[in-house]
């Protein structure tokens, strides 16, 4: 029974295990204390229990983390048991393929791990988007309920941010070690934790879509989400965990990048995705907390009475007034301290993308490479300054609206540099234009419009018409488009030979890019075409006479083509590559560390240590090279020189 | 193929920056604590109202200050304990890391007990001898953060015992020691916490007054 | 590695670009303007429409300079059949790469000041006023004009012309509204426990919709009410007519909600239980009360009245002079009827 | 005003005498000083973890430090306590930082996250 020893069903079973005592603790508790078992009278299902559908779920992540194995090692630990590490697979005999299914430590295991987790949770993401599409196809249409489309983009929203987080985490974890020359990450076991964490989160999320769902939108505001059906509470669980796989996982990164880069290899002899990877990591790490707390503020105020959010708890006495109310407005700005960072954390490892194809296959140097490095960086530190800009009309303080105007719009330089040097790379090279490439231009195309789009909302005056509105779906969606989707769609053919040896398709490919691109532009214009006629965010339906139902059918339609041309993808990559024709070493000629190894790649990537000896992207310069191989040995690869 | 062949010395260093980071990460969530209990409560506290403890009427500002003196305490023998260890004094190293762990305790307790009160009453657990969770957003940010601390202490004490146990055993010597480093670091941590959140609760403000309900 | 080409010429590429970008920037700057432009109806929406025009015109500009030289090379630059050779290799160009950090810096600020005085333009106090105060509930709206003694009304009315200062909430047990009419291209969000306001001055006569743009619950999609800007004669009549059709049934319905929302209900039940700082409001009206002085009153609407605008006046016995001095500035006349017509109704 | 009275009195001594009581025991606790010149030898070990960091310091030495930092800690918190009435946040974060900085650069040695502990 090979499938019952697989990590991903012993953490199932585990997990239902942990839900069953968590949800019996509480219930026995309560009687034992002789209290009814039910919570909540005047309700029935989930909504009675809800104390015990919370713990349950805390130790259904427990108990599936415990059960998938991702624990042992720091058990073992604990009681003074030495673990040796060890790389291959768990189970000694057993086939490679049981290695992705359970805890593995090397990180090109975790990388494809989340990827390909990755990839399904968007593909769930991406069908409820097309179920409401349908919805939103032709005015007052009635085929989805209110409340039903309410859970629904809820949940497109909240799971597709977790499919992005997925994504980032597999480019980083499966690039970032290959590209600095290590062998795996500085804490491997911290990394698989990070990866199986997500397995839970992305659960409780879905999960939570059929225990009563949650109307409030991926926002949760309260007071909203404080009086919304215990769905809520899976959300806000799953998030959490999500989160925390993201604080674990950017610890390993910064911790990789900053202590086992090659010898030789300073930080600015990093190739420029590492840059894009660290200072994703740095967001990651701090900004992650604040939606964690948030979101406990109100699980707890739904479950314990604790009144953060809830206006109407007033029970104190100052000299002349009352006070002690909640202040639905805290949750704001705790919420979007780390969700406005978080934008950054989706779209800046995929703009290190586009940066890191396009010297390849222009065959020129990366112009201005320092530049677009500190680019990075300052979009992620600019990132902690803007967060208010989407309350401007959330009624915080006046005085706030003016500064967080003028730090969101300073958010365009950075993000300028990066376009002008894209555009320096081009200029004067000699593009060769494989699937890859194409995919990095579509996403500058795409990142275009929704970065064009941006200073309008950060202006308070234009943002008091738009906030909200359609118009902000449509730059939202070109932001994601352009900084994930696509780059991530790019990386993925970019390093699908070197992960598996084999070459995708390239006409499939095309098709792919040829599908998608238009039809993400029709998408995203149409959006914002509706929205600057009166169609608001998150309604159901929308009336005959505001005469946006031609640009809804064809965002509708827009939407379909794109859902079909992933499908040709995945078709592409995993279905029919299998029998695909080998790639060799380095079919893009890259300079990069990982081209001069074997593909697919050993076990141990480098086994001969890589020296860096030059310049990252300097093609076109004769006989410059950008690393050297020291003899093969197994001594442990010294830590970073330099620097 | 075996694992990379990184020594001690590179594994600590990583391991003490990932342990730094972590504390990073941690102090925007007890920081966010910090920026709600200013959001919402402004210049003003709860006031402390006397409490009888025992015969006595005692101000309730009491209790607060002791436990904090009991965790500055531990965090004293905590540090005792890793300088023992980091001189090969066994004995002494698992003398001061028991009493840390009693020290967490005491503190746990006097959250507990003393500051939440909770108690037994007509054979019912009751919370709240002078302000209960649901009391407006006082009692939620005093509950939130003595709460998100108290999850932390709860966890450091319990890495000093299995610390204990595993010095017991024969663990950690001079030379190899990042465990105890390690906990030693994060009982500080947890030290350094409250040394924001004590004033924070407790001193800073024009006391409130509960409202008769 | 393989080897470089000498570098080329690009004098002529730029020339080229140059003038490719100029035309399509105009043609975008153009055509962007063109767009059908959704009606609208305020002095505000006047000012927030030029600012937005003013994005796109460098929205064009920026789109045209991206895509043309990004096509351009694309197109120009693209690798013939069979051809191994790499690109030039330049590095970079520090004074350039400081020319597009410095220059749009300076756009940036000079948006950032013009946004704030746009912002400004937008709120400013406006002389003659009317106060309109907005409620929310999930999930419908409802318009009181304090100064002409309407109230409830399920409709907005404005009259053409006249600035409006919104004074807005959303009730202390509810969610997060938006107040949001497209004409008039401002919103506003309405939180429980958080006044907020807004100005508006109507410019055209016309119907329009309050739209709720903050998702509330199931009823968020149709949370909707009417807006009809109207000329001063009709809002006139208009308001005649909702002044007569103001019942004590309506008033008492808005006490109730007051009771709670003002938080009467911290020291006044209506269950006639003791022990909270303030006397029930149970089955008080009509009868007598003995006050701490000793003397007897009735319990009447002048008593009430009078309790609400100067509380320690005339306290009841067994109770402390504690209630807030304020609630004279919070509530208007009516809002005071409204509670005593509910206490009237409390038998 | 018992209160008061009560607050800014009795408890700082109860709190210094608390303090001193604990720093008896813990003095107590404590294994014995070398009481010859024979402390060097005990150094022999790395003094602090790995990495050699305080490889100079004597146990003893040590030892006191951390008795210090406990005072100045303790000072620190009565300092706080004694001047909450004055209510002034600023001069609290004042002295919280500087609690801070104490614990972070003394008991949770900072400055080895930077060290770079190639010489060994």
């Amino acid at each position: 029974m090979r499938i019952l020893r697989l990590g991903l069903v012993q953490g199932l079973f585990g997990g239902l295990v942990g839900w069953v005592m968590g949800f019996s603790l509480v219930v026995a508790m309560r009687l034992l204390l002789g209290l009814p078992a039910a919570w909540k009278t005047g309700v029935s299902g989930p909504a009675a229990y809800e104390p015990a559908m919370v713990v349950a779920a805390i130790f259904f992540a427990i108990g599936f983390m415990v059960g998938v194995g991702s624990m042992t090692d720091w058990l073992k630990w604990a009681v003074g048991i030495k673990t040796p590490f060890h790389h291959g697979a768990r189970i000694p005999g057993s086939p490679e393929w049981t290695r992705y299914f359970s805890v593995d430590y090397s990180h090109k295991v975790i990388g494809v791990q989340y990827g390909v987790t990755g990839i399904l949770v968007l593909g769930v993401g991406g069908t409820l988007a097309m179920l409401f599409r349908l919805q939103l196809a032709q005015p007052e249409m009635k085929f989805i309920a209110a409340d039903v489309f309410n859970t629904m983009i809820s949940a497109h929203g909240m799971i597709m941010i977790g499919s992005i987080l997925l994504g980032v985490g597999a480019m980083s974890n499966y690039l970032v070690p290959l590209m600095i020359g290590a062998n795996d990450m500085a804490f491997p076991r911290l990394n698989a934790f990070a990866y199986w964490i997500n397995v839970p989160g992305a659960l409780l999320l879905m999960i939570a879509m059929f225990i009563g769902g949650w109307n409030t939108g991926w926002t949760g505001y309260p007071p909203l989400s404080a009086q919304a059906p215990v769905g809520v509470q899976y959300f806000f669980l799953g998030v959490f965990f999500i989160g925390l796989s993201s604080i674990l996982g950017s610890v390993n990164i910064i911790v990789t990048t900053l202590t086992m880069r090659s010898p030789g290899m300073s930080l600015f002899r990093m190739p420029i995705f590492v840059w894009a990877a660290f200072a994703t990591a740095i967001i990651q790490l701090t900004a992650t907390q604040l939606i964690g707390l948030s979101f406990l503020m109100v699980l707890t105020q739904r479950i314990l009475g604790m009144g953060f959010f809830d206006p109407g708890g007033v029970v104190w006495y100052e000299v002349d007034k009352w006070v002690g109310g909640g202040n639905p407005i805290l949750f704001q700005h705790l919420f979007w301290f780390y969700s406005h960072p978080a934008v950054y954390v989706f779209i800046l490892p995929g703009l290190g993308i586009i940066s890191e194809l396009l010297p390849v296959f222009a065959r020129k140097p990366l112009f201005g490479y320092k530049w677009v490095a500190m680019s990075s960086m300052a979009i992620a530190l600019v990132g902690f300054l803007v967060w208010a800009h989407h309350m401007f009309v959330s009624g915080m303080s006046n005085f706030l609206r003016a500064p967080f105007m003028m730090s969101t719009l300073l958010v365009a330089v950075p993000t300028g540099v990066k376009f002008f040097s894209w555009l320096g790379t081009l200029w004067g090279g000699r593009i060769e234009y494989k699937t890859p490439m194409l995919f990095s231009l579509g996403a500058i195309s795409v990142f275009l419009i929704g970065g064009l789009t941006g200073p309008p909302l950060g202006t308070v005056t234009t943002d008091m018409n738009l906030h909200d509105t359609y118009y902000v779906v449509g730059h939202f969606h070109a932001t994601m488009f352009g900084g994930f989707v696509f780059p991530f769609f790019a990386a993925l053919y970019y390093w699908y030979p070197k992960a598996t040896g084999r070459m995708y398709n390239e006409a499939l490919g095309k098709l792919h890019f040829w599908l998608m691109t238009p039809a993400f532009w029709v998408m995203s214009l149409g959006q914002i075409f509706v929205g600057m006629h009166g169609m608001r965010r998150r309604i159901a339906t929308y009336e005959v006479g505001l005469d946006i139902g031609t640009a809804q059918m064809m965002v509708t339609i827009a939407g379909f083509v794109i859902f079909l041309s992933v499908l040709v993808m995945v078709l592409n990559l995993f279905v029919l590559s299998w029998r695909a024709r080998h790639a060799g070493a380095n079919p893009w000629r890259s300079r990069g560390l990982e081209w001069q190894i074997p593909s697919p790649m050993p076990e141990m990537s480098y086994a001969s240590l890589p020296v860096v000896v030059g310049e990252p992207y300097d093609y076109g310069k004769p006989g410059s090279t950008y690393v050297q191989f020291a003899a093969p040995t197994l001594a442990h690869a010294p830590l970073a020189g330099g620097d | 193929m075996s694992a990379i062949a990184d020594s001690y010395q590179d594994l600590t260093r990583r391991n003490r920056m990932g342990m730094w980071l972590f504390f990073l990460s941690e102090a925007f969530l007890f920081g966010g604590l910090l920026v709600a209990r200013f959001f919402l409560w402004g210049n003003t506290r709860p006031s402390m109202e006397p409490t009888m403890i025992g015969p006595l009427a005692v101000s309730y500002q009491i209790i607060p200050l002791l436990i904090t003196v009991v965790l500055l305490l531990s965090s004293f023998s905590m540090n005792r304990a890793e300088t023992a260890i980091a001189h090969d004094d066994r004995p002494t190293f698992l003398r001061f890391t028991l009493l840390t762990a009693l020290l967490g305790t005491l503190f746990l307790l006097g959250v507990l007990v003393f500051e939440w009160g909770w108690r037994m009453e007509e054979g019912n657990f009751v919370l709240g001898r002078h302000i209960s969770p649901t009391d407006g957003v006082y009692g939620a940010v005093i509950y939130g953060m003595t709460g998100m601390h108290a999850l932390h202490v709860l966890s450091g004490v319990i890495m000093l015992l299995l610390l204990w146990n595993l010095g017991r055993k024969g663990h950690f010597s001079a030379r190899e020691h990042w465990g105890v480093e390690a906990t030693a670091i994060y009982w500080h941590y947890v030290d350094l916490v409250w040394v924001f959140f004590y004033p924070a609760i407790y001193l800073i403000g024009v006391g409130v007054h509960a409202a008769a309900h | 590695m393989e080897q470089g080409t000498p570098k080329r010429s690009y004098t002529r590429h730029f020339i080229i670009v140059s003038v490719l970008v100029i035309v399509v920037a105009a043609a975008a700057a153009l055509g962007l303007q063109a767009l059908p432009k959704f009606p609208r109806a305020s002095t505000q929406a006047i000012v927030i429409d030029q600012m937005f025009d003013l994005h796109l015109a460098v929205i064009g500009f920026l789109f045209a300079l991206v895509m043309v030289f990004m096509l351009y090379s694309l197109f120009v630059f693209r690798r013939q059949k069979g051809d191994e050779r790499d690109g030039d290799h330049f590095e970079g160009h520090t004074k350039l790469e400081i020319a597009w950090t410095v220059l749009p810096l300076i756009i940036v600020l000079i948006f950032g000041v013009l946004g704030a005085q746009t912002l400004r333009q937008v709120t400013a106090a406006q002389p003659d006023e009317m106060v309109v105060e907005v409620t929310a509930f999930s999930f419908g709206w409802q318009f009181a004009y304090p100064e002409l003694g309407v109230s409830e009304a399920t409709a907005l009315n404005l009259p053409v012309g006249r600035p409006v200062l919104f004074k807005m909430k959303s009730l202390a047990q509810d969610v997060i509204h938006d107040f949001y009419v497209p004409e008039f291209r401002v919103k506003q969000d309405l939180v429980p426990g958080v006044p907020t306001q807004l100005r508006v001055t109507p410019d055209k006569v016309g119907q329009y919709k309050v739209r709720c743009n903050e998702l509330c619950g199931t009823g968020h999609t149709t949370m909707l009410a009417d807006v009809n800007v109207v000329n001063q004669a009709d809002f006139d009549a208009w308001v005649a007519e909702q002044r007569a059709a103001v019942s004590p049934e309506r008033l008492a319905a808005l006490g109730q909600e007051l009771h709670t929302s003002q938080g009467c209900i911290a020291c006044h039940n209506i269950s006639g239980d003791p022990g909270l700082p303030g006397p029930t409001w149970k089955g008080i009206f009509g009868h007598e009360v003995e006050l701490v002085d000793g003397s007897t009153v009735l319990i009447d609407e002048a008593y009430i009245r009078q309790s609400i605008l100067e509380p320690n006046s005339q306290v009841v016995a067994g109770f402390q002079p504690i209630m807030p001095l304020t609630y004279g500035d919070v509530l208007s006349d009516r809002q005071i009827q409204a509670l005593i017509e509910y206490i009237k109704t409390l038998e | 005003m018992e209160n008061i009275a009560l607050a800014t009195i009795i408890l700082p001594m109860l709190l210094g005498s608390m303090i001193l009581a604990g720093l008896w025991a813990l003095t107590w606790l404590m294994p014995g000083e070398p009481k010859s010149g024979k402390g060097a030898e005990l150094v022999a070990a790395p003094a602090y973890g790995p990495d050699y960091v305080r490889l100079s310091t004597k146990r003893h030495t040590a030892y006191r430090t951390g008795l210090m930092v406990l005072l100045g800690l303790a000072v620190l918190t009565i300092v706080e306590f004694i001047l909450a009435p004055l209510n002034s946040a600023a001069l609290m974060f004042v002295i919280m930082i500087l609690k801070a900085a104490v614990i972070m650069s003394y008991f949770m040695h900072m400055a080895t996250v930077w060290r770079n502990e190639e010489a060994h």
